[in-house]
């Protein structure tokens, strides 16, 4: 105890003593200090409140519903005349169909545009393009949705011979577009840190520029270009208002990327808003929202671990 | 051998360059369709005038682009200073200890998280828990909490990208390290942290999700005069006309709205890489 | 036997489990050249950093031992670092130049101190501010008047001086150390420590700075680190030899040149492991 | 230093927004009902949203310090909305459940109802579509799935379509509870308005969907003729459209509904919420309400408005 006591005495006094030497700079030098410390924890906290926010507010779901309803059932009605059926496997089914169909479009786009920004374009090129591509990150989702309804829809119906577009293929098509830019952007990241010198030794050596490209710069950018990927599926699996506006919402399990789809992100938008607070409906819906949370919290913690795999 | 590797080489590039094409073109294509269909009431009216409901073609959108330029604002003035001091105080102050890493990576994650996700959580807190109701505070809000980790994301990246010479050298000319902070390192990585804050306000302003949550308006007699007014908004206005106005025109009218929001975007990102491109030709080291 | 201004009594650093300098006791004579040579990893740039508290920012550092300065143990966690660092300045091996003009450079080490001009406002980031020279010259504010004296001090002012402006990126790489030794220069240190100075340069600037090295031994204390044993041999009076942690040897730059009392100092000067 | 300037200047504006935001929260959240203010705030079905602007659009045209808002999302968005005591006035298109009603108890408000029209739900399907009539009953089956195919009902040889709103929505529910009587088909598309049906009908040769009568005419208040509005009936009974006013208000037309708005508690004689139902009640409202595609209210309805205008003090 005295010696504790004696140790807390030795530090106030060297404290006194700083202050009253240097108190001026001790103020202007710690206020800053404090005030971004003090941000700073305020917004972790905030952030990772969310998290446990959605978790607290889903959990309350699994004493009435079990585990094995939520995440194996197949039909999703809440509200039915009858029993409600609390399955979630259609919800993600619908986003998963979307999700994987979208990547394989937007992947094949997005790495020929960043191949061609950053291997063959000329500098001039580049310098106009790059931004383009960066602006067409910034077209909202509601009016790619808006799009989808006038133009892609009637489309891939006229081209499917169906008499309506409202389906997972043309909400893929849509998502795809959404996700190019975040694709492209940061692959074309991934190839330009690969260093110059890799592609001179390369050309030095009599190798063509599209070989060189293949067997140096490609392989040499790969964890890169495979987070890009990632990154653009958690973008992907995401979007809420193309989906909402174009992929039909039925409750049916999807059977083909001609069928409706009812993604988890459309129905937690349309549904959250009538629940009373709460109530078992509005809890499970946080629990979907937790599901989301957590799917593109892993795809991006594992894009992540691949562009900083020193960081860790 | 040669010829093949050259004929080879040279499709492959056609490819490349053709999906490059491609992609651009759908930009160039957006902004087509959005011009063919909204062009005919695209005015000076359409932009300035109050949204008269009963017969849309004699109103404009003011109370949307009004609506959102507040968001915008909103969110700037509440995300910037809350993300920056928070990238700075991670990369200045505290430690580079594992847990400092784990934080920094758990907000580059959150930056991916879905929009609805941060709706949710706006919706449950900001309307009901604070009963600040389907308010324009509300919607700042809940927007703000989702640019906050792009914009910590950003300005941690560029704060890291300002060399420690810099820090050294002005430590060892006396500085304190407020100062150094205040007089070498934010001069030099400010620009990339408000960069990185404008497209995320761009992305955000054209977020609906969010909005739809939180509960943007129809319709609105008078313009918010305070944060606690409810509002009405680009995006979700062009979500309603699209989906539920029955005027004929209605399709037009969401055209134009969408073609304006697009149109807002583009000029705030337009900014930002404008802002970007100034200050890197200026960025020696 | 010249004052000695900084004395060094069993200093022992660690960079974690690593015992980076291993009880040294030194004393630096005042308005000398102190050159320390040693192999690299030696410690040399470790203990130099350990004079004016720059070690302070590398966390696992841990520091042992007294370095008395005017009386003062600087060492001590109360002793106040930031006025420290303003007697004792520092020129590091990589030229550090801030991304700033030429003159906001060397000001910035006396804005720190309080003495400012009038600000421009937000849209200096957006252009640059003149100078004219002459106007310069016979400027009455203290700014102005310390930025041309570092400036002349350094022998920099007639290369630079109708482009003040400039960032000082675009200056040459010599150019661009002499700055910063000119930019320690103005804040008016007493002690000046040069990490490896000229490792990066032509032989020409390097001349350039050792000239004007020589000349400022007249006003400060230098101790300077350098790899370059001819450099130690042509410019310092005292030389201190690092090996393994360990200070093997110090002594005027002639007996350590020529008469080095350790084999193994003979041998490093003699270039059997440089 | 200019950057720190700026700096400053963005922390003094985030403390002006946060004095502005923390100034106001007591006088607009905590009373709602302030009879001092003019402000308005409604919010619910997306059936009455269009009318409810009309009619608050023309309110504001006499009362020009009227601060209205009026926000869709659905029946069940508006009652929830109620029940927190976020809003002045819910719309709704369908009656309060009781669930509800009694949660509202609960929170201590006298929750009142206003009957603002008579909506006929109106089934349309594509304009090239052969079948003009319905029975209840097929309708019922078609929406449960279990007639798939338009020849079952007498049309060409094709699957049908469905569309219908979503289940925030009261015309989901009131269709459901008095047409479907069983849950809606999965294979359903749900719409997020009545708007995006009509559109979504008016394209797809094959469709079928259900929507406010208002949704069915053009804005000069004459049928749409882009799309078929179907005649429906009950067991024996003759097929009547929706466009039928008289047998729409005298309950011959079979999904006729009143539709609705409420209220948490009575208002105060004069207040703006009070003045602003009358007007709804008034004729000029009603003129509103006809010219936009709804009924204008029978006497019965009437009567209950005035039962209600009749305990306002």
């Amino acid at each position: 105890m005295t010696n504790i006591a004696i140790k807390i005495n030795n530090c106030s006094i060297r404290s006194n003593k700083v202050n009253s030497n240097h108190s001026s700079i001790n103020i202007s030098e710690n206020l800053p200090k404090w005030a971004f410390g003090f941000m700073a924890t305020l917004t972790v906290v905030i952030l990772f409140g969310i998290f446990i926010f959605l978790l607290i507010s889903g959990l309350g779901t699994f004493r009435e519903i079990g585990l094995g309803e939520f995440f194996l059932g197949t039909d999703w009605n809440p509200t039915a005349f009858n029993a409600p059926s609390w399955g979630i496997l259609s919800l993600v089914a619908g986003t998963v169909m979307i999700s994987l169909l979208a990547i394989s479009i937007a992947i094949p786009f997005g790495l020929s545009i960043a191949i061609y920004l950053s291997e063959i374009a000329s500098p001039k090129t580049r310098e106009i393009l790059k931004p383009l591509v960066e602006m067409i990150a910034s077209i909202p989702s509601v009016v790619l949705g808006f799009l989808g309804l006038l133009f892609v829809a009637p489309l891939i119906a006229g081209i499917f011979h169906l008499t309506n577009g409202l389906n997972a293929l043309t909400a893929s098509i849509l998502v795809a577009i959404a996700a190019l830019p975040t694709i492209a952007s940061i692959c074309e990241d991934a190839l330009s840190n690969v260093n110059q010198r890799f592609r001179e030794a390369s050309l030095a050596l009599g190798a063509t520029k599209w070989t060189t490209i293949k067997r140096i710069v490609i392989p040499a950018a790969s964890s890169g270009l495979i987070a890009a990927c990632m990154l653009g599926l958690g973008r992907v699996i995401g979007e809420t208002m193309i989906v909402l506006m174009v992929a039909g919402n039925n409750r049916a399990f999807p059977h083909s990327f001609l069928d409706a789809v009812n993604p988890m992100t459309a129905n937690v938008a349309i549904e959250i808003k009538e629940v009373v607070v709460g109530s078992l409906h509005w809890q499970s819906l946080f629990m979907i929202g937790f599901v989301l949370f957590m799917m593109t919290f892993v795809i991006n913690f594992i894009a992540d671990l691949l562009i900083y795999k020193k960081s860790l | 051998m040669k010829i093949k590797n050259i004929t080879s080489e040279s499709i492959y590039f056609s490819i490349f360059h053709a999906m490059t094409l491609i992609g651009i073109g759908l930009l160039i294509l957006t902004l087509i369709l959005l011009l063919l269909s909204g062009y005919s009431v695209i005015d000076q009216d359409f932009l300035t005038r109050n949204w008269q409901h009963r017969d849309i073609t004699q109103g404009g959108i003011f109370p949307a682009i009004l609506g959102s330029l507040y968001l915008g604002l909103g969110v700037i003035v509440i995300s910037f200073p809350l993300g920056i001091s928070t990238a700075i105080f991670l990369t200045e102050y505290s430690k580079n200890n594992l847990l400092n890493r784990i934080i920094q990576l758990a907000i580059r994650n959150l930056s991916g998280v879905p929009s609805v996700v941060y709706g949710l959580f706006g919706l449950v807190v900001f309307v009901n828990i604070l009963s600040f109701g389907s308010s324009l505070l509300s919607g700042v809000l809940t927007l703000s909490l989702m640019t906050i980790p792009w914009i910590i994301t950003a300005s941690v990246e560029s704060f890291q990208s300002v060399p420690q010479k810099f820090r050294e050298a002005s430590l060892a000319l006396g500085a304190t390290q407020w100062q150094t902070i205040r007089k070498v390192v934010l001069p030099s990585a400010i620009t990339g942290c408000i960069t990185g804050g404008i497209i995320g306000v761009a992305r955000a302003l054209g977020e609906t999700a969010p909005l739809i949550m939180v509960g943007a308006t129809f319709y609105l007699s008078k313009l918010p005069s305070s944060p606690l007014d409810k509002f009405m908004a680009l995006p979700y206005h062009t979500f309603i006309l699209a989906t539920q106005h029955s005027s004929p025109y209605a399709n037009s009218y969401a055209a134009g709205t969408a073609f304006v929001l697009i149109m807002l975007t583009f000029l705030l990102s337009l900014g930002a890489i404008i802002l970007r491109f100034h200050f890197r030709s200026k960025k020696d080291w | 036997m010249h004052k000695t201004v900084i004395s060094v009594r069993s200093l022992n650093i660690w960079y974690s489990d690593f015992h980076a300098i291993k009880n040294v006791n030194m004393d630096l004579p005042e308005n000398q050249i102190t050159a320390l040579i040693g192999a690299s990893g030696s410690g040399k740039s470790t203990f130099l950093r350990s004079l004016n508290r720059m070690l302070d920012i590398i966390p696992s550092a841990k520091i042992e031992g007294d370095v008395i300065f005017k009386g003062e143990n600087i060492l001590d966690q109360d002793s106040d670092v930031v006025s420290l660092r303003r007697k004792i300045g520092m020129v590091f091996q990589n030229s550090t130049p801030f991304p700033k003009s030429i003159f906001e450079n060397i000001a910035y080490g006396l804005e720190l101190q309080g003495i400012k001009k009038e600000s421009r406002g937000f849209w200096k980031m957006f252009s640059n501010q003149k100078y004219d020279s002459l106007e310069l010259e016979k400027s009455s504010h203290p700014l102005d008047k310390a930025v041309v004296k570092s400036l002349k001090e350094a022998a920099l002012w007639k290369e630079v001086k109708d482009r003040l402006h400039q960032s000082a990126f675009r200056l040459s790489g010599g150019q661009q150390q002499r700055l910063c030794i000119a930019r320690s220069l103005a804040v008016k240190p007493e002690v000046l420590l040069l990490d490896e100075p000229c490792s990066e340069l032509d032989p020409i600037s390097t001349r350039k700075i050792e000239e004007l090295l020589t000349l400022l031994k007249e006003k400060y204390t230098i101790v300077i680190v350098t790899h370059n044993l001819y450099q130690a041999k042509r410019i310092s009076d005292h030389v201190g030899f690092f090996h393994m942690g360990e200070l093997m040897e110090f002594g005027s730059a002639k007996d350590i040149f020529e008469h080095p009392n350790q084999p193994i100092t003979k041998e490093y000067v003699c270039g059997g492991f440089g | 230093m200019n950057k720190l300037n700026l700096i400053v200047l963005i922390f003094l504006i985030s403390c002006v927004m946060a004095y502005i935001f923390f100034g106001n929260n007591a006088n607009d959240i905590n009373n709602p009902q302030n009879t001092q203010n003019e402000s308005l705030a409604m919010k619910g079905s997306d059936t009455e949203v269009q009318l409810v602007s009309n009619l608050a659009e023309a309110f504001t045209v006499k009362n020009s310090n009227a601060d209205i808002s009026v926000t869709g999302g659905g029946s069940g968005v508006g009652i929830a909305a109620l029940i927190n005591g976020e809003i002045d006035l819910a719309n709704s298109s369908r009656a309060m459940k009781q669930d509800e009603i009694s949660q509202s108890a609960n929170r201590g408000l006298d929750v009142q109802e206003f009957i603002l029209a008579i909506d006929g739900l109106t089934v349309i399907t594509h304009s090239e579509n052969p079948i003009n009539q319905l029975s209840i009953d097929q309708l019922g089956k078609i929406y449960k799935g279990e007639i798939k195919n338009w020849k079952e009902v007498g049309g060409n040889d094709t699957p049908i379509v469905l569309y219908g709103r979503q289940s925030t929505s009261g015309t989901y529910n009131f269709f459901r509870d008095s047409v479907v009587n069983s849950d809606y088909s999965s294979e359903m598309k749900t719409m997020e308005g009545n708007q995006a049906i009509v559109e979504a009908v008016k394209q797809d040769t094959n469709g079928i969907g259900y929507v406010g009568v208002g949704y069915a005419k053009n804005d000069k208040g004459e049928p749409r003729q882009d799309i078929k509005i179907i005649l429906l009936h009950g067991v024996g009974e003759p097929p009547v459209s929706p466009l039928d006013e008289l047998a729409v208000k005298d309950g011959r037309y079979p999904i006729a509904r009143p539709i609705f708005q409420y209220i948490p508690r009575l208002p105060l004689k004069n207040s703006i919420l009070e003045r602003y139902l009358q007007f709804e009640a008034s004729n000029e409202g009603q003129i509103i309400i006809e010219n936009a595609g709804f009924y204008s209210l029978n006497d019965e309805y009437r009567n209950k408005n005035q039962q209600l205008f009749n305990k306002i003090k």
